[in-house]
């Protein structure tokens, strides 16, 4: 591969991660359940993209498979089945959030600039091309997190949830061009799995408290 | 430092000192009483008195209160025997009489919480108001002129280390400076005790049958007869045994040492000499002083408890 | 087919596992044959015997033998000794306890057979478990043997479950034995991290033998003081942990308690000589440990009596005397540390075989009170002394036995309470020889301490036999009561002779305390070397003078006997009965005794410090005039209701950390992450 | 093989439960083939003993001595918990609780999840061993919720999302291990074996090992309920069917801290500096400090003695914290020990739970009286858990104490405290339980024999360990300190 497509590679995978971040900080900051299910289809894009270019600029075989695993199961059937659910279960309206959002945007702030300088140790390490990128994806992992704890709704934690399998995916691919197949395999099984039991979930809750707020998921007597 | 086989001088010796005590302690009674009277412008009953008693009690009937146990009548003899026991054990006519190795004070003192236990058990006995009001009383005061007496003790036997009354009587008369703070607080302590133990003036008026004041008095209010005799015996045996005491540890001077027949009645005279004075030191205590409430006795035997401790702690301040 | 029984410590050994199998095949027995109850004691009781005979041969062998057994941790297997030391206290376990386990057999003999199956299986995995203690050469062994035996008294005295009273009273004892243990373990923690003189830290460690090879930093050995006092302590009874001990008592059958306060205080006593002279290690103590072990146990003595004065149930009597008692084998130690480190060995062999001696009469007087208690609490259905009354009457033989047992707590002589504290005022008399005045005020205030607080100790026993043998019946069950079982007066003359031998023959006790005193001090005792030196106590100081119980009964008995003659002969021995005098009223009744509390109110007027008190005292014009009044354990409101207070706070923060909300959970993991992350990246 | 048939066991288990769980032989398969699994699992033990660990499956699952210990742990308490179980839910099924549909899905997904926790143990992968443990998490999430009440919902619920976060910060650290892994092993499938990177742990680099290490511990510690990332725990062993609080505290959290254990030994040897002990510790101390006093505001049996799991959790943490061959070992033998009595303790309390209607430690009374056979089980239990002797955890907090005397003596006087404090309100807590009624007004039907069956054994092994630790057992723990490159006895 002539260095030149090299480069413009690696610079594309730098845009796709920033992309991501990007959308990880959109998450943080949507308040409409479908817009969020929509961004999350949308990094699901983007991180078929990624893993795309870096398995042509890397030449790793196998992450074909994972980018293609990686569209049909983050950017078809979970937003697919997040979408029907929000049917079925007749939510929509405004995001609930706990803190407001321009606090929570400056945290999200100070969360990247915390993983940047966390990581760059160990960009310095990296022979990867996509060196760098680990910061990014410790970013979009810690926004998911701060996501997680500022939504007072049960579905929006669970985008959060999947909002940072997203980010270790991206971590991992960037990092390492992704784990071993074994591993991919098996951490997309529990995803899958996972969404399943959320998706039990969501029934159990809705007929035993007929709301989404996690205020009712708190127990808050003391006992 | 043991009891070797009995010579019969040592028999003699010891008899001897027995029989000065029961002889002579109804005598110093009579004695006090003699002195009191002349203080107070009374005919005195004449020293024979308490003896004229005594025998008196003996040949009394005994009559014994209903409900009482064997303990009752046990008390009285017990009591007067420890009695008449600490009185072998206590030098006076010898610094080191035979049993000296057996006059140990912490004994002595041992032996006098013996008897006022025992009486105190007799007392109860029958469970009279009175009875137990005395046994109780009779606590109260001990059970803080025991320890003063055991303090005192310790005091006076700083020098010699020891606890056996000899090696004190020796310590204190060899050639020391005889003059220590340590000792004079420590006497004037044990003036307390004295009071306090023997049922005297401020404490406990032996001449009172006034039933809520009493504490000696009320022990024995159910005794009588023999019985009783050998209560007032012993407890007149005590008082002489506590002057004696007394002597031995702050007025040694003049005890013989080796016993020939001439310096024991030398010593004999200085003795009764010293006796007949302490004997009316005390009267005078009691005709100077009105009696305590009976609330206030702890404060009187606290005062005798820390003035014992304070000698003892002067010893280290001072003297060493 | 049994192994010879070469060494003592073989013996000893084989009456532990004897104890225990005879309890666990015993108590199935009794389930099914009750009547074979009091057989299976006597059983127990004569294995006791030879426990008591193994530790009088390892006294008199002097024998010192190391027996090291499979089990264990790994690495650690289970390491027994018998040195004199152990010896002593084996000694004191087998013999005081012959007379308890007698009986005990007479006491639960009408219990249900279930309660009486299981108390015969705790008694014995009780003393088997004692017996571990004296025997444990290893740390775990001994963890292990002191924690069950924790246990095993903890369901003794569960005894009676049912009772709310005795729940508290237990779960406040096991509370405090397991905190003491857990002190302990610190200590032997402490000795062992510090043990191995070279090469790698190991679990061989843990042996006695490898910690008594410590050196400790000077703050190192007063932390290890420290924890084995306040450890062994929390077991002991000493201020400020000894709260448990008056509730448990009362709480506890008779004989569980004669065992508890007779025999179990001991072990604490054991350890605590065990870690400070054998482990730690008489060059690693400073005499000021000393001074505040003396002062310590001199408090613990006076807070101790006081309070005993002013219980009216005969057993919270006894339980505050054991205070009283530990106190002063306390202050023996004390004393004889600090005589020990000042250079006078002396001095200091005398001050702690005061201790032992106190601590092996305090095992058979205090039995014996306790099992005489427990008569009178069988006899009369009552458990206050305000309620007994005459009881002497009725039970002539027990009472004779209670009123030795009087004598020899109050320390009179010629009995072997006054033996004891013969021995330690000798020892504080040396205080001349010390030099400087804080050392010598030291021992001084330790002197007065112990006298006064024995001085009281004759009141309160006055006032326990006084009230519950003497005057007339109380009560109906007083008037009812009835002299206890054959077992019961077997087993209480056991103890009263053992107290009586004790007192007369001090030299032959002494003789076998000479080689405990010698294994822990290096410093021996003087003796007589004539041929009547066994009459006597031993010359103190050396080549002076000394005392002789024995002599001194002897005189005593030659005395009395023309004097009975007296005391009958004048009169013609006429006698009659009358009345007695009631101050003028007709007929006096049993309500006009004086009750059990008034032997108090002159102490509580002369100590009020001491004493928190709530007292009502009626108005006038009050419609139902009754005068009230509580005195309360200072070290409730003071120590532990705060203590309490202060944990239930930091509870109460500590549940703010439960918010129940998700969310906040989720900032705990974030906000971790992120600080940990931080002080990695930025440290 | 047996390393293979392992696994095997308690996956055909599951899947032949799955279909034919809602007959009656049922509950009977279940013991059958967690007994199996144990059987396996003793088998494999033996195999390990004799002739060293065994590698399987191309490397990707193996066994050495500290694995097989936990495999025969878990594969022992599952098959006494299944035992357990029988009786339980039948009484379940008896009071109407429980469908014979529902049934079935519990005894799959109880034979899901002795597998998921098998396969962490077995697993050599990193990777795998994550994806197994989260598999764990969502095995046991519907059984938490398993009675739909709101509570119980609430604490799945709770339980699903913080150890799925938590968990998915361990993923990030695995990420982060094999980018250090790989510039050693290079890229492919050996970079995540712990076989290998045991062999070049020193070779790795420190700084992003360090940084994995902290996920690791953030994430797996998540799972073993450490402070402050513990939440869950209380709610899911209170609201879950008890059997399933019994495994989830005597097995899943013993998993937990295997994973860490295994990470720290890569750690130790990457970082060679005292991070990894001295944040174990950390962790250990508050967990231990803040379970204990949190013991005393509980009115709850069973979260009462989530909150002691918690706590010993920490204690065992701790040790591996202070690390050393005495520590480690006394590590082990707490994890082992609280497996076997807190597993017994929650099947008494089970019952307890069963005969008197409530879990509320208020409502529960006279307990002595009741039913004394789980009065006494209770009282052994409490005496076990709370560190009395002979119990082995006596053993094992005598070891740790000591060996923080020597190590961290900074901690001795917290933990001495917390112990104090936990055994004070768990034995407290029994007593009240124990008495404090009214009178009984109707009799409790008789517990049926062989009810105490499985409390007995586990207090049984618990009290052996603690007094006659076999020569056998000491080299099995032995060969476990191996595996840890803590060689005991040194």
């Amino acid at each position: 591969m002539a260095p030149h497509t090299h480069i413009l590679l690696n610079r594309l995978v730098g845009f796709l991660g920033s992309a991501l971040l990007l959308s990880s900080f959109a998450m943080l900051s949507m308040r409409r359940m479908s817009s969020l299910v929509r961004i999350f289809a949308l990094q699901g894009l983007l991180l078929t993209l990624g893993t795309l270019s870096v398995a042509i600029v890397a030449g790793e075989p196998h992450l074909l498979f994972s980018a293609l695993f990686t569209f049909i199961f983050k950017v078809l059937v979970l937003p697919i089945i997040l979408f029907r659910l929000l049917e079925r279960l007749r939510i929509r309206g405004e995001v609930e959030v706990l803190l407001n959002v321009p606090t929570t945007m400056v945290v999200g702030l100070f969360v990247v600039v915390f993983s940047f300088a966390l990581a760059s140790p160990i960009s310095e390490l990296a022979s990867t091309v996509s060196r760098g990128l680990i910061g990014v994806g410790l970013a979009a992992l810690l926004l998911s997190f701060l996501m997680m704890i500022t939504r007072k709704k049960a579905i929006t934690q669970v985008l959060g949830f999947l909002g940072m399998e997203n980010a270790l995916f991206f971590s991992a691919i960037n990092a390492t061009y992704g784990m071993p197949m074994v591993v991919e395999l098996g951490v997309a099984f529990d995803v899958l799995v996972g969404t399943f039991v959320f998706g039990i979930f969501f029934f159990q809750i809705r007929e035993t408290f007929e709301s989404f707020d996690l205020k009712h998921m708190d127990n808050t007597q003391t006992e | 430092m043991a009891i070797t086989s009995p010579s019969p001088a040592m028999v003699a010796v010891e008899a001897f000192q027995l029989l000065f005590v029961l002889l002579f302690a109804p005598l110093l009674y009579g004695w006090i009483g003699i002195v009191r009277a002349f203080l107070s412008n009374r005919t005195p009953a004449g020293l024979l008195q308490p003896w004229r008693n005594l025998l008196r009690l003996f040949r009394k009937e005994t009559v014994l209160p209903e409900g009482h146990s064997i303990l009752f009548i046990l008390v009285p003899p017990v009591f007067f025997s420890v009695i008449a026991g600490a009185s072998l054990l206590v030098p006076f006519l010898l610094v080191s009489p035979p049993l000296a190795p057996v006059a140990d004070a912490v004994t002595l003192v041992g032996l006098f919480s013996l008897a006022r236990m025992t009486m105190a058990l007799g007392a109860m006995d029958v469970g009279t108001p009175f009875g137990d009001m005395g046994a109780r009383r009779e606590m109260m005061v001990a059970f803080l002129t025991e320890p003063a007496t055991l303090m005192i003790l310790f005091t006076v036997s700083l020098w010699s280390g020891s606890t056996s009354v000899p090696s004190i009587i020796r310590s204190l008369t060899d050639g020391h400076d005889p003059f220590h703070p340590s000792l004079l607080i420590a006497a004037l302590a044990f003036i307390l005790v004295f009071l306090g133990e023997n049922a005297r003036l401020p404490i406990d008026n032996p001449a009172t049958h006034l039933e809520l004041t009493m504490i000696h008095e009320a022990m024995l209010l159910e005794y009588s007869g023999p019985l009783l005799a050998l209560m007032e015996w012993g407890s007149m045996q005590k008082l002489l045994l506590y002057l004696l005491i007394g002597i031995d540890f702050f007025a040694p001077s003049g005890m013989p040492e080796d016993p020939t027949l001439l310096s024991v009645l030398a010593g004999s005279g200085i003795l009764a000499g010293k006796l007949l004075l302490l004997g009316s030191g005390i009267a005078l205590i009691e005709s100077l002083f009105a009696k305590l409430r009976i609330f206030r006795v702890p404060e009187f035997t606290a005062l005798a408890y820390l003035l014992s401790t304070l000698g003892f702690l002067l010893h280290f301040v001072l003297e060493v | 087919m049994i192994p010879p029984l070469t060494t003592p410590l073989l013996e000893s050994l084989w009456i532990l596992a004897a104890w225990a199998t005879t309890g666990l095949a015993g108590s199935w027995l009794v389930l099914r044959i009750p009547a074979l109850s009091r057989f299976l004691y006597g059983l127990l009781a004569l294995e006791s015997l030879f426990m008591a005979h193994s530790g009088f041969r390892g006294l008199a062998e002097r024998s010192d033998t190391r027996l090291v057994l499979a089990g264990g941790i790994p690495g650690l297997p289970f390491h027994f000794r018998q040195d004199p030391l152990s010896s002593f206290f084996l000694l004191l376990l087998g013999a005081a306890s012959v007379g308890t386990l007698i009986y005990t057999g007479g006491f639960m003999k009408n219990e249900p057979p279930r309660t009486n199956a299981l108390f015969f299986l705790r008694t014995a995995l009780f003393l088997s478990s004692m017996g571990g203690v004296f025997l444990a050469d290893d740390a775990y062994i001994f963890m292990l043997s002191w924690e069950l035996m924790a246990l095993v008294s903890f369901f003794m005295i569960l005894t009676e479950r049912k009772r709310e009273d005795v729940r508290r009273a237990g779960y406040l004892y096991l509370l405090m034995a397991h905190g003491g243990s857990l002190l302990i373990l610190f200590a032997f923690a402490l000795l062992a991290s510090h043990g191995s003189l070279s090469g790698p830290h190991s679990l061989e460690d843990f042996s006695f033998f490898s910690m008594s090879k410590t050196l400790l930093s000077p703050p190192l050995a007063l932390l290890v003081f420290l924890l084995a006092v306040l450890g062994f302590g929390a077991k002991a009874g000493i201020l400020p942990l000894h709260v448990w001990l008056p509730l448990a008592h009362p709480a506890a059958p008779a004989p569980a308690s004669a065992l508890l306060s007779g025999i179990m205080l001991k072990t604490a006593v054991y350890g605590l000589l065990r870690i400070l002279f054998g482990l730690e290690g008489l060059p690693q103590l400073h005499a000021s440990f000393g001074i505040g072990l003396l002062l310590a146990g001199g408090v613990m003595a006076l807070f101790g009596i006081l309070y005993a004065l002013l219980q009216s149930n005969p057993k919270s009597l006894l339980a505050y005397s054991s205070i009283e008692n530990i106190g002063i084998i306390l202050l023996g130690i004390g004393l004889s540390i600090l005589y020990l480190k000042t250079g006078h060995p002396a001095a200091g062999a005398v001050a702690l075989s005061g201790a032992l001696y106190h601590a092996m009469n305090h095992a058979f007087f205090k039995s014996l009170l306790f099992l005489g208690a427990g008569t009178m609490v069988h006899a009369t259905g009552e458990t206050d002394l305000n309620r007994m009354g005459g009881l002497l009457h009725k039970m002539p033989l027990s009472g004779l036995f209670v009123l030795v047992g009087v004598f020899s707590i109050s320390g009179l002589p010629p009995t072997n309470g006054f033996v004891s504290e013969w021995l330690l005022l000798q020892a504080t008399l040396q205080a001349p020889s010390l030099s400087g005045t804080i050392l010598r005020s030291a021992v001084l205030f330790g002197a007065a301490l112990l006298v006064l607080s024995s001085a009281l100790a004759a009141m309160g026993f006055l006032k326990f036999f006084g009230i519950g043998y003497l005057g007339q019946p109380r009560s109906e069950g007083a008037r009812d009561a009835h002299e206890c079982s054959l077992p019961e007066r077997i087993g209480m003359g056991w103890l009263t002779l053992g107290t009586l031998f004790l007192g007369f023959f001090p030299a032959f006790v002494l003789s076998g305390i000479r080689g405990a005193v010698f294994s822990l001090s290096g410093a021996d005792l003087p003796s007589f070397s004539h041929e009547f030196g066994w009459t006597w106590l031993l010359p103190f100081p050396p080549h002076g003078p000394s005392t002789s119980p024995i002599f001194l009964a002897g005189l005593l008995l030659l005395l009395a006997l023309p004097v009975f003659w007296l005391a009958r002969l004048p009169g013609r021995g006429r006698r009659r009965s009358a009345p007695a005098w009631g101050c003028g009223y007709p007929g006096p009744t049993e309500r006009s005794q004086a009750s059990a509390e008034s032997f108090a109110q002159p102490i509580r007027h002369f100590f009020p410090v001491f004493f928190s008190m709530k007292r009502h005292i009626p108005t006038p014009d009050d419609p139902d005039p009754v005068f009230s009044l509580a005195v309360e354990d200072p070290h409730w409101p003071l120590l532990y209701r705060p203590l309490f207070r202060l944990f239930s706070l930091v509870a109460e923060s500590a549940e703010k950390v439960r918010t129940g909300r998700i969310s906040v959970y989720l900032v705990y993991s974030f906000a971790t992450l992120l600080f940990l992350l931080s002080v990695l990246r930025w440290r | 093989m047996a390393l293979v048939f392992l696994i095997l066991s308690p996956l055909a288990g599951a899947l032949v439960l799955a279909f034919f769980g809602h007959k009656k032989v049922a509950p009977v398969l279940n013991i059958l083939f967690s007994l199996l699994t144990f059987a396996l699992s003793i088998l494999l033990a033996g195999e390990v003993y004799r002739s060293g660990p065994r590698l399987a499956l191309d490397e990707q699952i193996f066994a050495d001595g500290l694995s097989s210990l936990f495999l025969v742990i878990t594969g022992g308490v599952a098959a006494t918990t299944s035992f357990f179980s029988f009786r339980y839910m039948a009484i379940e099924s008896a009071h109407g609780h429980l469908s014979p549909e529902r049934y079935r899905l519990y005894l799959a997904l109880y034979q899901v999840f002795v597998l998921t926790m098998i396969v962490v143990l077995a697993s050599n992968n990193l990777g795998l061993l994550w994806v197994s443990l989260e598999g764990a998490t969502l095995a046991t999430v519907l059984l938490v919720g398993w009675s739909r009440t709101p509570s119980a919902i609430k604490a799945s619920w709770k339980y699903f999302i913080l150890c799925g976060v938590g968990i998915a910060q361990a993923l990030f650290g695995t990420i982060l291990l094999y980018f250090a892994s790989e510039k050693t092993l290079g890229p492919g499938g050996t970079a995540l074996l712990w076989t290998h990177l045991a062999m070049v742990k020193s070779q790795l680099e420190p700084t992003v090992v360090g940084l994995a290490f902290v996920f690791f511990v953030v994430g797996y510690g998540t799972k073993v309920g450490l402070v402050p990332l513990h939440n869950w725990l209380p709610d899911a062993h209170a609201e879950g069917p008890t059997p399933i609080s019994a495994v989830l505290s005597g097995l899943l959290l013993n998993v937990a801290l295997y994973a860490i254990l295994r990470v720290k030994v890569l750690a130790d040897g990457a970082l060679h500096s005292a991070m990894p002990s001295r944040l174990l510790i950390g962790f250990g101390l508050v967990s231990i400090l803040l379970a204990s006093i949190s013991m005393w505001k509980r009115q709850d049996i069973k979260r009462l003695f989530a909150y002691s799991s918690i706590e010993h959790m920490g204690i065992s943490t701790l040790a591996f914290g202070i690390g050393g061959p005495l520590a480690t070992f006394a590590g082990l033998l707490h994890m082992t020990a609280h497996s076997l009595v807190k597993s017994a303790i929650f099947f008494v309390v089970g019952h307890i739970v069963q005969t008197s209607g409530s879990q509320k430690i208020l409502s529960i009374r006279e307990v002595a009286a009741r039913t004394p056979g789980l009065s006494r089980a209770l009282l052994a239990g409490g005496f076990a858990i709370t560190g009395l002797p002979p119990f082995a955890l006596f053993a094992s907090e005598f070891l740790i104490v000591s060996e923080a005397a020597k190590r961290a003596p900074y901690t001795v006087p917290f933990l001495l405290l917390a112990l104090f404090v936990t055994f004070g309100i768990v034995l407290f807590r029994i007593l009240e339980m124990n008495g404090g009624g009214p009178p009984l007004e109707t009799p409790v039907p008789p517990t049926p024999p062989l009810t105490f069956f499985p409390v007995w054994i586990h207090l049984g092994i618990a009290l052996v360990l603690g007094l006659f630790f076999p020569t056998l057992l000491t080299s099995v723990y032995q060969n476990a300190l191996l595996s840890l490159g803590a060689v005991h006895g040194g």
